[in-house]
């Protein structure tokens, strides 16, 4: 117990050191608008990955449809910023909870389907979702939503990937986070063992959906417009790459999967000709030769002491 | 962060030979096409002007870049070219979606932009303030003057009663051009029987449009880009539907007779910026000088990406200085400005007041019908 | 059978497949503490019997009592809770999860923090979470696995994810413990440990047990009764003795030579 | 010589799991191979028939090399491996599966040889068209012996044939391999029922741990004090 | 009456068109379990091959009818040979890593001969000529139906009985199935495993190609991204059916074509999608293995 305490307060300390770093350089111009928004978008991916992570890499439920998810999110927290003029923590909070329970409901046919013919319901979801976008005026329509207040900055971004990290490592490492690796290792298993799958397949789809709805909403918040395009299966697509290139199943491979690909998305922007064509390349070699991913399903971990420690 | 981004752009435009202009394009993604058109206008426009001897003795160097049809990487490309590329002033992106992203990011670091073919009014007038965005710019004329033209043109020259529109709803401007075609339309007393709407990229229409061959219209009204409208064009005639097709500029691509095919374009007609045999000297010389540098009929994109730039160099020449407040005066000051798509002058919201062309088919080939001013 | 120390009461029950009848009319019982042996030649029934048991599958026909409450319609989860496990003929274990994690999740069950003492880390949640390991890694000592703690549970030999599946079903915390083949692919001198074993567990733990196996040395030392299934028909039940010198059964299942 | 193992070296990544196992099978004879779980049984056999590469060491099998040579080519060559655990085509019919067995061979004789199948194991032509994936355990299991018979193998890789099968079906597939040993095929056969094997081999081989510590004839063996405190269970 | 009889028409050619696309991505899925994404882009490279192929054999003064069988084998041989290429290189690495492993490579290989298309052939829509001449038939008045729409509808069905026939009858059919099921097993019969996936991939791109000319010659309009939509549209079709049934391929494109058409005559062609994904999402649920499948639960 107190082992677990020392990393816990290591990692807060390195993160308030990152985040203040990083903080100064932006005051003091050292890191101009441009590499901010880079900082920001790799957070975007990062609680997008990690939360998606949640529910392909630890619960094992082969779910494609993360990006209508997120546009929940996005939608939501902007129609309360706009429309309702709700402060920009109570607008994320709104979009997060209303896109758990999308979450909610998607994970209740995921109790009757595996594998790849879940994957094709959550990806039919996740279209679902963005043409009720499309279809509704309210929202703008194909037009999307403009003119959303850029409310999204290094410290609100920073807290919330942040918290994205530490729900979800401290739900994983847990009882609760053991009942969801069983029901990926072996379901029949875990049942027999007492676990209720139903509930913990939920209870993945709900808090990975809850994060991404928060992606959601500090994108729209940083870009000004969103449309129903923007959250097409592609999207999903992108965030399963960031999982899978990571490592499934590893919080710390999805960290590293979001940082490297947008930075290479990034890099990539210098050339626009071949810029996909290197990425696909890139992904099909990268998954050749790492195929479980940068990490595997190892995590990083701030204690390696400790670790030593509770061996014993 | 504000105030250093502005004060290095500035600084960045007085050193050295080159006056540095970002370009904001769709290079890659869905819409690449249109990007692409875009950039090659504008580089053309760049080509001439340096040819020419610059502006204010010094060469203008595009600096491009790829938003990848995406509005984040929009407003990331914007922030880009200002920040780390330190360019005067932008031009692009081609699209409302695009360009709407990337508006904040010119707002704030107060930098022109100069979009060749965002028609959404939004893009210059914020929607919600219904104040102009004073440092955002167009070249293109806006989704309600192009509907109004086609709906005036359909009721007063085809003297049609009946309309059905038939729309890419998923695309930002084909709904401006069905939402002002429709308004004028009805106000000029004819009837709307129906409208429907597919989505971009689907290649069968048949299911609707064996329900609108029901309705018998006078003139179909269909707004939307050439890959979608050829194939719709193709299937109605196919199945023996015999009324006018009437469009917009995002018929004007040469492949649009090939998708089609020749037979089938008869009895249509469509609103465009300008067309390629129209003898005016600008654009003959533009349409000439895109087909010995790209071997290619440039459409309307092109036409428009040109003008963008060149409009940006003549503001750049009369503000006499790349300073961003005195290039914003210019450019909003633009009148008479006589570019490829027509001679047009900037009104209060920006947009610029230009004249718009009809174009009819015959025998596959692009006639020009008439010409409307605003 | 209202005797109020039978812990299991299957009743008359049957189970089809297609057109198979896998389970047919099958009556028994087991009382508070016995060690009762299901044997039977293959595809007689007996592991679909298990199954029928633990809820993985529900009976065509007839009710299956626990403890005297019926357990039809259960879901498998909620008879474990009840406090039935199983172990597996062709072993399920949690194959990238180590070797002591196994074991805690079976223990899942009996942990009271809630997800939100482990997402805030409560003081609640690491009290349940030392709990959880310091049980999990007794039943590991029991099994001789507490040194291979944390080596991924796929990499250890056949043998040792034997016992480990029996130890992860003993984490569980049954009454009734159901033993698939615990033996299968053991060579003689593992499969006497395993029966020394078996019996001890039995008595430190008070258990029931229902044993599945063809191993007949094992069958024959460690059981009290036995049944036997043959094309899902139970054909006979008695003591090892009975059930050895039954025709019945030679005929069926055992041969000449035993 | 049917079959010549000369020190060969097997390695699973990082893990070595035969070190330098030689062994050798002649004509005619059942040789058996017993040890503990995970001594690297199955991975001798894995590697005989192609499914694992050796890293050093040689293997002749009717006098030629076939180290490095494709899975199939050793089928080819007669050398037919019944693995563990049954690993019958599921979703395919009994008769289906039979007909895979015979899958490199283009002679007129395959149908004769399935009657034969049939005859030895009259179950599974009761259950011709049955998939296979619902057999007991003792229906896959002939199955996958009559399967491999169907190859025509000049030497045969059992691997723990009577596993999960009960007393009386185990007697039976004992039997069936001496039988179709006396029909002239040669049997390598790794067994836990180390009692049973020994009595129906002629020659035997202890594995411990990747290593050969015993060999000798099978009666020699199971009189080994060594060995029936080890694996015979007394 | 014979409006819904010309609906119902228009549903079942968008219909065969799913089904053909649909047909070579559930055979490589029943092989192999891989959820091919690359295939819509296979079609797709198939479409521009028919291009090239239909305007060279034009140019030298072909009957429309040779045009057309000469630039579909062409098409054929050429995707063949891609989808054996992208088999070898990008999947067979990886064919005992994870699953999903496997789809982001497939997921980067569909990106790569998009954008590879883009680079080499332009992102702009290309013409495609309609090779065969149509005609019109008029059933009871005026229900229309053309030759194109006969054409593809018989060979989609000619094809999936071929297929059928080809998996469940022939030598290499059984290799595959074993394949499918275990292939290390399979390997101790002697079945040359590469050289069968091989082929899987061989038949199931050559019926992506094909799917591209027919393509090209019905809407007139291919271009880099054309792939995609279609891609997606089949592999739901082949979902429907139950994904791996060859027969399945056929009725769940056909019923997507229907549902589609349905939706968009009744003047919501907005919810087409929507309703598309819905209910299939509602089958699945009812049958979690689609129409077809067996829902074969794992045995315990
Ligand atoms: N899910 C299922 N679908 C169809 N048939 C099944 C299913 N499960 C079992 N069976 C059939 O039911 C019968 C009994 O099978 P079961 O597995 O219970 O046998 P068993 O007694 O455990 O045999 P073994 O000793 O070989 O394990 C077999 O004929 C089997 O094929
Ligand atoms: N695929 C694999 N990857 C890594 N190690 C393996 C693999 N397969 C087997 N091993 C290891 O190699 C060693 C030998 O295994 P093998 O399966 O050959 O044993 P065996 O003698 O057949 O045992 P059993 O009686 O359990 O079948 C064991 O330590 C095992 O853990
Ligand atoms: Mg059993
Ligand atoms: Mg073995």
């Amino acid at each position: 117990m107190r082992l677990q305490n020392k990393s816990f307060w290591t990692g807060l300390v390195l993160s308030i050191v990152i985040y203040a770093v990083i903080q100064l350089l932006i005051d003091t111009g050292a890191l101009n608008d441009f590499a901010e928004s880079t900082l920001i978008l790799i957070c975007i991916n990062i609680i997008l990955g990690v939360s998606l992570n949640l529910i392909n890499g630890f619960t094992g439920q082969f779910s494609i449809g993360h990006a209508g998810f997120m546009s929940i999110g996005a939608y939501l927290s902007a129609i309360m910023t706009l429309d309702f003029n709700m402060p920009f923590v109570v607008a994320l909070i709104v979009g997060g909870l209303t896109a758990a329970v999308a979450g909610l409901i998607i994970g209740i046919p995921s109790l009757r389907l595996k594998g790849d013919y879940l994957a094709i319901a959550t990806l039919g979801f996740g279209e679902i979702i963005r043409i009720v976008w499309l279809n509704t005026e309210y929202v703008g329509g194909a037009s999307g939503l403009s003119g959303i207040p850029t409310q999204t900055n290094w410290t609100w971004i920073f807290i919330w990937t942040l918290i994205t990290v530490v729900v979800i490592n401290n739900f994983v490492n847990s009882t609760h986070g053991r009942a969801c690796i069983s029901v990926r290792e072996n379901e029949i298993a875990a049942e027999a063992m007492g676990i209720n799958t139903t509930k913990y397949k939920v209870m993945a789809f709900v808090i990975g959906a809850f994060f991404a709805g928060i992606a959601g909403g500090l994108s729209a918040h940083m870009f000004y417009i969103i449309n129903p395009n923007s959250f097409n299966f592609i999207k999903s697509f992108e965030i399963l790459v960031i999982v899978v290139l990571g490592g499934l199943g590893s919080t710390s491979g999805s960290i590293v999967g979001a940082i490297v690909l947008t930075l290479l998305f990034t890099f990539l922007q210098d050339f626009p000709e071949i810029r996909m064509i290197i990425y696909s390349l890139l992904l099909i070699l990268m998954m050749i030769f790492r195929p479980k991913g940068l990490l595997g399903t190892r995590e990083f971990s701030f204690n390696f002491l400790g670790k030593k420690g509770e061996a014993k | 962060a504000c105030g250093s981004g502005k004060q290095a752009a500035s600084n960045g435009g007085n050193n050295g030979d080159t006056i540095k202009v970002g370009a904001n394009f769709e290079l890659s993604g869905n819409v690449a096409s249109f990007g692409n058109s875009a950039l090659k206008g504008s580089q053309l426009a760049v080509q001439e002007i340096n040819d020419a001897g610059g502006v204010l003795g010094k060469k203008i160097e595009i600096v491009q870049a790829d938003n990848a049809s995406k509005p984040e990487e929009s407003a990331r490309t914007a922030q880009k070219l200002i920040s780390n590329d330190k360019v005067v002033a932008l031009i692009g992106p081609t699209t409302s979606t695009n360009a709407l992203a990337a508006v904040p990011v010119a707002m704030e670091k107060k930098i022109p932009m100069v979009t060749s073919t965002a028609t959404n009014p939004k893009v210059t007038v914020d929607e919600r303030t219904k104040k102009v965005n004073d440092w955002i710019f167009r070249a293109c004329f806006i989704d309600p003057f192009q509907g109004k033209v086609m709906a005036d043109f359909a009721s007063k020259e085809l003297k049609a009663k009946t309309a059905v529109i038939y729309t890419d709803q998923a695309s930002d401007y084909a709904k401006g051009l069905s939402q002002f075609f429709e308004e004028t339309f009805t106000k000029g007393g004819g009837q709307i029987l129906e409208k429907d709407s597919y989505q971009a990229n689907d290649t069968d229409f048949k299911a609707v449009l064996t329900r609108i061959k029901d309705k018998n219209p006078d003139v179909i009204y269909v707004p939307g880009y050439y890959n979608e409208v050829g194939k719709i064009l193709k299937q109605a005639r196919e199945m023996g539907i015999k009324a006018t097709f009437l469009g917009g500029d995002g018929w004007d691509a040469p492949q649009l007779v090939d998708i089609a095919g020749k037979e089938n374009l008869g009895n249509t007609y469509f609103s465009n910026h300008y067309a390629a045999d129209d003898k005016s000297p600008e654009v003959q010389t533009f349409v000439q000088s895109y087909k010995a540098k790209y071997n290619q009929v440039p459409d309307g994109f092109a036409a428009l990406g040109y003008d963008a730039m060149k409009l940006l160099a003549d503001a750049i020449k009369r503000a006499n200085s790349t300073d961003p407040e005195k290039l914003k005066t210019a450019l909003a000051q633009t009148k008479d400005f006589k570019g490829a798509t027509g001679t047009m002058s900037l009104n209060e919201n920006h947009d610029p007041v230009k004249s718009a062309v009809v174009i009819k088919f015959e025998d596959g080939k692009q006639v020009f019908n008439s010409k409307i001013n605003p | 059978m209202t005797d109020s120390t039978v812990v299991l009461d299957v009743q008359h029950v049957s189970r089809t497949f297609g057109g198979l009848k896998a389970v047919s009319d099958v009556a028994m019982f087991i009382r508070q503490g016995e060690l009762v042996g299901l044997i039977g030649p293959n595809g007689a029934g007996k592991t679909t019997l298990f199954n029928l048991l633990t809820g993985v599958y529900e009976p065509s026909e007839g009710k299956i009592l626990f403890n005297g409450e019926s357990v039809g319609g259960l879901k498998p989860y909620q008879i474990t809770q009840k406090g039935a496990a199983r172990t597996f003929q062709n072993i399920r274990l949690f194959g990238d999860l180590s070797v002591l994690d196994n074991v805690k999740v079976a223990y899942h069950q009996h942990t009271k923090h809630s997800v939100w003492s482990s997402i805030l880390r409560l003081p609640s949640h690491f009290k349940g979470e030392q709990e959880i390991t310091e049980k999990a890694i007794e039943f590991l000592k029991i099994f001789k696995l507490d040194g291979k703690q944390n080596e991924l549970a796929k990499n250890l030999p056949y043998g040792e994810q034997r016992r480990l599946e029996i130890a992860r079903a003993l984490a569980a915390r049954p009454k009734l413990l159901l033993l698939d083949e615990p033996a299968a692919g053991m060579n003689p001198q593992e499969t006497h440990d395993l029966m020394e074993l078996i019996q001890w567990i039995r008595k430190e733990f008070d258990l029931t047990i229902l044993l599945i196996e063809h191993d007949m040395s094992l069958v024959m030392g460690v059981c009290e009764r036995i049944y036997v299934l043959d094309r899902g028909i139970l054909i006979a039940d008695g003591t090892p003795s009975e059930i050895r010198s039954n025709p019945k059964v030679i005929e069926a299942y055992l041969g000449q030579e035993v | 010589m049917v079959l010549k193992v000369d020190n060969i070296n097997v390695f699973y990544g990082a893990i070595h799991a035969l070190k330098g196992v030689s062994v050798t099978v002649n004509e005619g004879e059942i040789v058996t191979l017993i040890g503990a779980n995970g001594a690297g049984k199955s991975t001798l056999l894995k590697t005989l028939s192609g499914l694992l590469k050796v890293k050093s060491g040689s293997i002749e099998f009717l006098g030629q090399s076939i180290v490095g040579h494709a899975a199939q080519s050793i089928v080819k060559d007669g050398l037919i491996h019944c693995p563990e655990g049954r690993r019958v085509f599921a979703n395919m019919s009994v008769e289906e599966n039979l007909e895979l067995g015979a899958f490199l061979r283009k002679d007129s004789e395959v149908r004769k040889d399935m009657e034969n199948v049939y005859e030895r194991f009259p179950r599974l032509l009761e259950r011709r068209k049955q998939m296979a994936g619902t057999l007991s355990g003792g229906e896959q299991q002939m199955l996958a012996i009559g399967r491999a018979l169907m190859a025509r193998p000049k030497l045969l890789l059992l691997d723990e044939p009577s596993m999960g099968l009960a007393p009386l079906l185990v007697q039976e597939i004992f039997q069936i391999v001496q039988e179709i040993n006396k029909n002239g095929t040669t049997v390598l056969l790794v067994e836990q029922n180390a009692n049973q094997a020994l009595k129906i081999a002629h020659r035997a081989y202890v594995l411990e741990t990747g290593k050969i510590v015993l060999s000798g004839s099978a009666a020699e063996l199971a009189d080994s004090e060594e060995i029936k405190s080890a694996y015979l269970g007394h | 009456m014979e409006y819904y009889l010309q609906q119902l028409i228009n549903g079942i050619s968008v219909g065969s068109i799913y089904a053909l696309i649909a047909l070579g991505y559930t055979m490589v899925y029943g092989i192999i379990k891989l959820i091919n994404f690359a295939h819509g882009d296979v079609f797709m490279v198939g479409a521009f091959m028919g291009l090239f192929a239909s305007r060279f054999l034009s140019a030298k003064g072909l009957s429309p009818v040779w045009v057309f069988i000469l630039a579909l084998l062409f098409a054929m041989i050429v995707c063949a040979v891609l989808g054996v290429v992208i088999e070898r290189t990008a999947y067979k690495p990886l064919r005992n890593s994870t699953r999903i492993a496997a789809l982001i490579t497939a997921i980067g290989v569909s990106f790569l001969l998009e954008n590879g298309g883009i680079f080499v052939w332009g992102a702009q829509p290309k013409g495609f000529s309609e090779i065969l001449p149509k005609h019109q038939f008029n059933l009871f008045g005026t229900v229309q139906i053309d030759s194109n729409q006969i054409l593809i509808l018989v060979v989609t069905v000619i094809l999936m009985v071929v297929l059928q026939y080809i998996v469940h009858r022939t030598k290499i059919g059984k290799a595959m199935r074993a394949v499918s099921f275990d292939q290390d097993a399979a390997l101790l019969m002697g079945i040359n495993v590469n050289t069968t996936i091989s082929a899987t991939f061989a038949i199931g791109s050559a019926l992506a190609g094909a799917a591209g000319v027919i393509f090209g010659m019905t809407y007139n309009s291919i271009d880099p991204l054309m792939g995609i939509i279609p891609g997606l549209k089949a592999f739901v079709a082949a979902v429907l059916g139950g994904i791996g049934i060859i027969p399945g391929a056929l009725v769940g494109g056909l019923l997507l074509g229907v549902i589609e058409t349905a939706v968009s005559s009744t003047g919501f062609s907005l919810w087409r999608d929507g309703v598309a994904f819905l209910i299939l999402i509602l089958i699945l649920v009812f049958k979690p293995s689609g129409l077809f499948g067996k829902n074969v639960r794992e045995k315990v």
